[in-house]
């Protein structure tokens, strides 16, 4: 049986990663999950200095998910190359750094100080909702998002995958502007911007007002989207967006992501990721699926 | 170390005052590593919730394999959590966080309000003299029993209607309490007033943080709380609760 | 204690009524629901002519919510005026209807003959993902909905509501069209395009493919579009969007909504309305709330 | 009339076969006024499923106030509901849509797999000479024996391991089975065929459908079938199972 996929030329031995900001560095959950057993550990985004993020509250619950506004917090590319990176080699990881910036400028700056490190794929992270400068500008305007792909592409090293924002009027148009500019691949969604109110209080829940909602609640929406993107261009996509079982991972790999990530399903269930995975070698046991290879785009 | 997720079960629930609740779970393989000031996510059994909720470890029977925790209803989740039967199951992850430092010097340990429940554990497990200071709303005093066995214990109520009228910080200056380290888990107003009390005094203060949570293990970064210097993990100045504390030194945080 | 609101001109008993297409017209709930103990009832799209509707299975259970691709089935707006306006007019309920149609002039025709019936306002959906003409076109494009606006208004007599759909980049950018145009309110949320594949058959669950999404799992993306809406133009706002409570509706009126819709949540309980109702009033009395005028947009 | 949505408490929940459950609920309300053919929207108690799931009445004790329904495992929310116990409680909404229309005529009753259910009341009701015929996929034969007071009963299996090898429209025709009315439910290809059997001997057939459903009143129109005829109601081709079923006139429509 084979569960192997190929991203832009990278080999991940099984189809699903985990998604960027929901599983840190990898660290803080290799307690509950060998990571080399992992298609790839995708990694917290990460700047070329570090970033404070947002005031708290920074997460609330909502129904069958959560929101979140932690403005991408995170301690720069410098600790992710002493600290972070070795730790994943040692591991026995396969690597995606999440690349995020306030300017193209930061965005190359970190991607160029990631060409000689242990990174099998970049993830460049033009759509978070919870900054201001940079993030979701570049990911809801297709030339904006042309522009910095051209540019990240020029100069990285590894192959990159553009992350799209869901929160826009046509996904595909994005998807193209970006395959357009190179990119090796897509991931998709981010996060859908929403809102929650404490009536009692009177008062937004979140220190941000809005945050980006994941979980199970927007499965739907991100399966649409990983489906309509797959078939308007050719680029291998990462689909993800409410996956916490192999069966909801099955569903993006039929609509045609080439690779799935698993993210709030990790504060769910620490082992999420395994439990995916090995659901996805049930069903194929159980279909007699010998290539995952033949689930890719099946349903068209 | 050992963190578990597992499915324990409910060995009893009880009501101790008005919204008030105390559940002993079975958890074996959580119960054999946790220590006082640690605390569990709880998984209510409610699919439109997904977020667990962190409760402190109010007592630890390695023995018998068992935790107790005590938690007040404070929204849905807790309210549901009231309503499990013994017999019944609740997935929980633990044990979280760093508990407290045990010191052998005289200790003032402090709880206020649901503060209070993490307080039982260290008062058990700390092996010295201690004052222990308990700040209630009203006469409903849960738990106040069960720390009477392990050093003298003075009251604060916010009604008056129990030992000193208003909140620990009185009680304390009222009743001269007095020691070398302080323990203390209550609202942010309450470990605001410790904090500054303990650094106009020169003592060490162990204060355990409250933040809304998803991961409860330190990857997600929802949980922060202000450093007063630039963190070694974060580089910038935000400690983890989950995963740096709950417990911090008062010294190293800004309310 | 005053629940009443004012929309264009129009006065509501309580700020509480239904979402079109997910209360019929009414009749149907009739067995649960006093209908003129609501706000208003709001009907389901009505066309010029009758129109069939999509194949079945029109709609999929998603975690929290639901997909539809009922695809505008509606006995036109002969029935409606022989049947249904009568009805709701004994029965003492304040009328919203909701149009559909293929065209501008579909839409108008409706618009003229509803101009001399006992309805209270006008709801456009131009919003609708589920029908391939129309719909939803007019809803994603601010020139498109600018026009159709303009020359709905031109013709109606009664005052006209434009109906937002979610799936869009900039929610505020569509409502400034509409406004423009000369819109006297906004109505939002529509669905959120979603899918589901059944992952046994290898195939979509929907005949349709794709369908919109509503119900509790909608909530924090539609508070937020109706925050955003109430703080970006000046006409009253009817928001609704997985509104299933009390606790709910409240987000929405705090966020700027004058009126909210209930709609989804009829199918989990066909009193849903009526609860929300006697909610809104607890919450009123246990703050001491003489008019709700206080809790509309009070969070900024 | 008289439409209820209430909390019933489940009496008793028993297995009749490999994944098919009998549960009675404790309804007066709707017992009441429930009719054979008539089905019940269940609310699983998982909060991540929002919309009911439709099952026919198997049985009616109005005076008794309770209902009794029997389903198989489906999906997940059938699976939950086989996990419930006597004395939990389940939210129903009932009875909906029209039942069989009872003809004093020699009626002929035939059910397939989990379309079995529903004949059973009706068995119990329809007052004048009856056949009945059952298709199981195979030996676990539930609820034939309940049939047997009722009239002839003839069985068709799918792997031949009792009664006729086949579907029930094989059993009739091996059979001889002969009526005037024929009341069906079962799976679409059975009623299919069932449909052109009594179109080709001209008799009449109420047939029982199945389809999606979201208010199950006949409100949001998820769950139309084809009609022949322009219907009254909807002024195009689609009637809806909800309200105007499930049970239909085979000559009405289009499967
Ligand atoms: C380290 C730690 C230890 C705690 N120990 C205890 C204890 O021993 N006993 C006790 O009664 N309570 C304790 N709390 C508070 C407890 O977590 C909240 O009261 C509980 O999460 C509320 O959940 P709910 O569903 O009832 O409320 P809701 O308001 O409905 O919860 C909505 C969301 O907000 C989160 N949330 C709400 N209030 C808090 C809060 N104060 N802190 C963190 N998250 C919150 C919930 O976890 C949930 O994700 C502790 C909190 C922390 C961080
Ligand atoms: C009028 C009517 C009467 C029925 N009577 C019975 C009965 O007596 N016994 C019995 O076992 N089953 C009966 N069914 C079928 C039963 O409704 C489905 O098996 C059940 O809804 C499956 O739910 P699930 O959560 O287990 O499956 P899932 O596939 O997880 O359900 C997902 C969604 O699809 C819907 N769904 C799935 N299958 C069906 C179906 N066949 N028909 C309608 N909706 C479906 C569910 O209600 C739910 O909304 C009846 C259906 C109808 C329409
Ligand atoms: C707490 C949290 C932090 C996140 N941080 C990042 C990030 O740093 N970079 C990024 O590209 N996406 C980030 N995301 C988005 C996720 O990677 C993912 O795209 C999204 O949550 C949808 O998937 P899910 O529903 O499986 O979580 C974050 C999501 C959450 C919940
Ligand atoms: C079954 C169904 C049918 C609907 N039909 C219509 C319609 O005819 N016209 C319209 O404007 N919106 C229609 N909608 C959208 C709802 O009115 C509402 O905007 C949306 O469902 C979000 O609200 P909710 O989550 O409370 O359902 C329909 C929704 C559902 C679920
Ligand atoms: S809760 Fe995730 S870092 Fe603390
Ligand atoms: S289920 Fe709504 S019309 Fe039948």
């Amino acid at each position: 049986m084979n569960l192997s996929v190929n991203i832009a030329g990278v080999t991940m031995k099984n189809p699903v990663t985990t998604g960027s900001g929901t599983f840190g560095s990898g660290e803080e959950f290799s307690e509950f999950v060998d990571l080399s057993a992992l298609g790839a550990v995708t990694t917290k985004g990460v700047a070329n200095v570090p970033w404070p993020g947002n005031p708290t509250p920074r997460i609330a619950e909502v129904y069958g998910g959560m929101l979140n506004a932690i403005g991408l917090q995170n301690p720069g590319i410098d600790v992710m190359i002493e600290r972070d990176l070795p730790m994943l080699q040692k591991a026995g990881a396969a690597v995606i750094v999440n690349v995020c910036g306030k300017s193209e400028k930061d965005y190359v700056e970190v991607v160029e100080r990631l060409s000689d490190q242990p990174v099998d794929l970049l993830e460049i992270n033009v759509s978070c909702p919870n900054v201001k400068e940079g993030g979701i500008a570049f990911g809801q305007d297709p030339k904006a998002l042309h522009h910095i792909t051209k540019e990240v592409k020029a100069k990285a090293k590894q192959p990159i995958i553009m992350k799209l924002s869901p929160n826009v009027t046509d996904i595909t148009e994005m998807a193209r502007a970006a395959v357009d500019a190179g990119t090796d691949g897509l991931s998709l969604i981010n996060t859908l911007t929403g809102m929650k109110i404490d009536i009692e209080k009177r008062d937004f829940v979140l220190a941000n007002k809005t945050g980006g909602m994941s979980g199970p609640a927007i499965k739907p929406v991100a399966l649409r989207m990983v489906y309509q993107v797959a078939n308007a261009v050719d680029v291998p996509i990462i689909g993800m967006g409410g996956i916490s079982t192999a069966e909801d991972a099955l569903e993006f790999i039929m609509a045609g992501a080439t690779a799935v990530s698993v993210g709030t399903a990790n504060f769910m269930n620490p082992a999420a990721t395994i439990d995916v995975i090995e659901g996805i070698k049930d069903y194929m046991k159980r279909h007699q699926i010998e290539d995952i290879q033949e689930l890719i785009g099946c349903v068209k | 170390m050992g963190k578990k997720q597992l499915t324990a079960k409910i060995i009893s629930q009880t009501k101790l005052a008005d919204g008030i609740y105390d559940m002993r779970l079975q958890a074996e393989e959580i119960a054999a590593c946790a220590k006082p000031g640690q605390f569990i996510s709880v998984y209510v059994n409610d699919k439109s919730k997904i977020l667990p909720r962190p409760i402190s470890i109010c007592g630890i029977d390695a023995e018998g394999g068992s935790l107790r925790i005590v938690y007040r209803i404070a929204g849905e989740g807790t309210k549901q959590m009231a309503g499990y039967k013994a017999g019944d199951t609740v997935k929980i992850l633990g044990p979280l966080g760093n508990g407290f430092t045990m010191k052998p010097e005289k200790a003032v340990l402090i709880g206020g309000g649901i503060g209070i429940p993490p307080m039982l554990e260290l008062a058990k497990q700390l092996d010295c003299p201690k004052s222990i200071v308990l700040g209630y709303r009203d006469s409903q005093m849960f738990l106040k029993d069960e720390f009477e066995p392990y050093g003298d214990v003075f009251v604060s109520t916010e009604d008056g209607s129990a030992g000193t009228k208003g909140n620990v910080i009185d009680a304390i200056k009222e009743q001269g309490v007095e020691g070398s380290v302080i323990y203390a888990c209550g609202p942010t107003p309450m470990l605001k007033g410790i904090q500054a009390y303990a650094l106009e005094n020169g003592i060490e203060a162990q204060i355990s943080l409250e933040e809304r949570m998803a991961c409860g293990i330190g990857a997600c970064l929802a949980c922060v709380c202000q450093s007063k210097e630039v963190d070694e993990h974060s580089k910038v100045h935000n400690k983890r609760v989950c995963k740096d504390g709950p417990v911090f030194d008062a010294r190293e945080v800004e309310l």
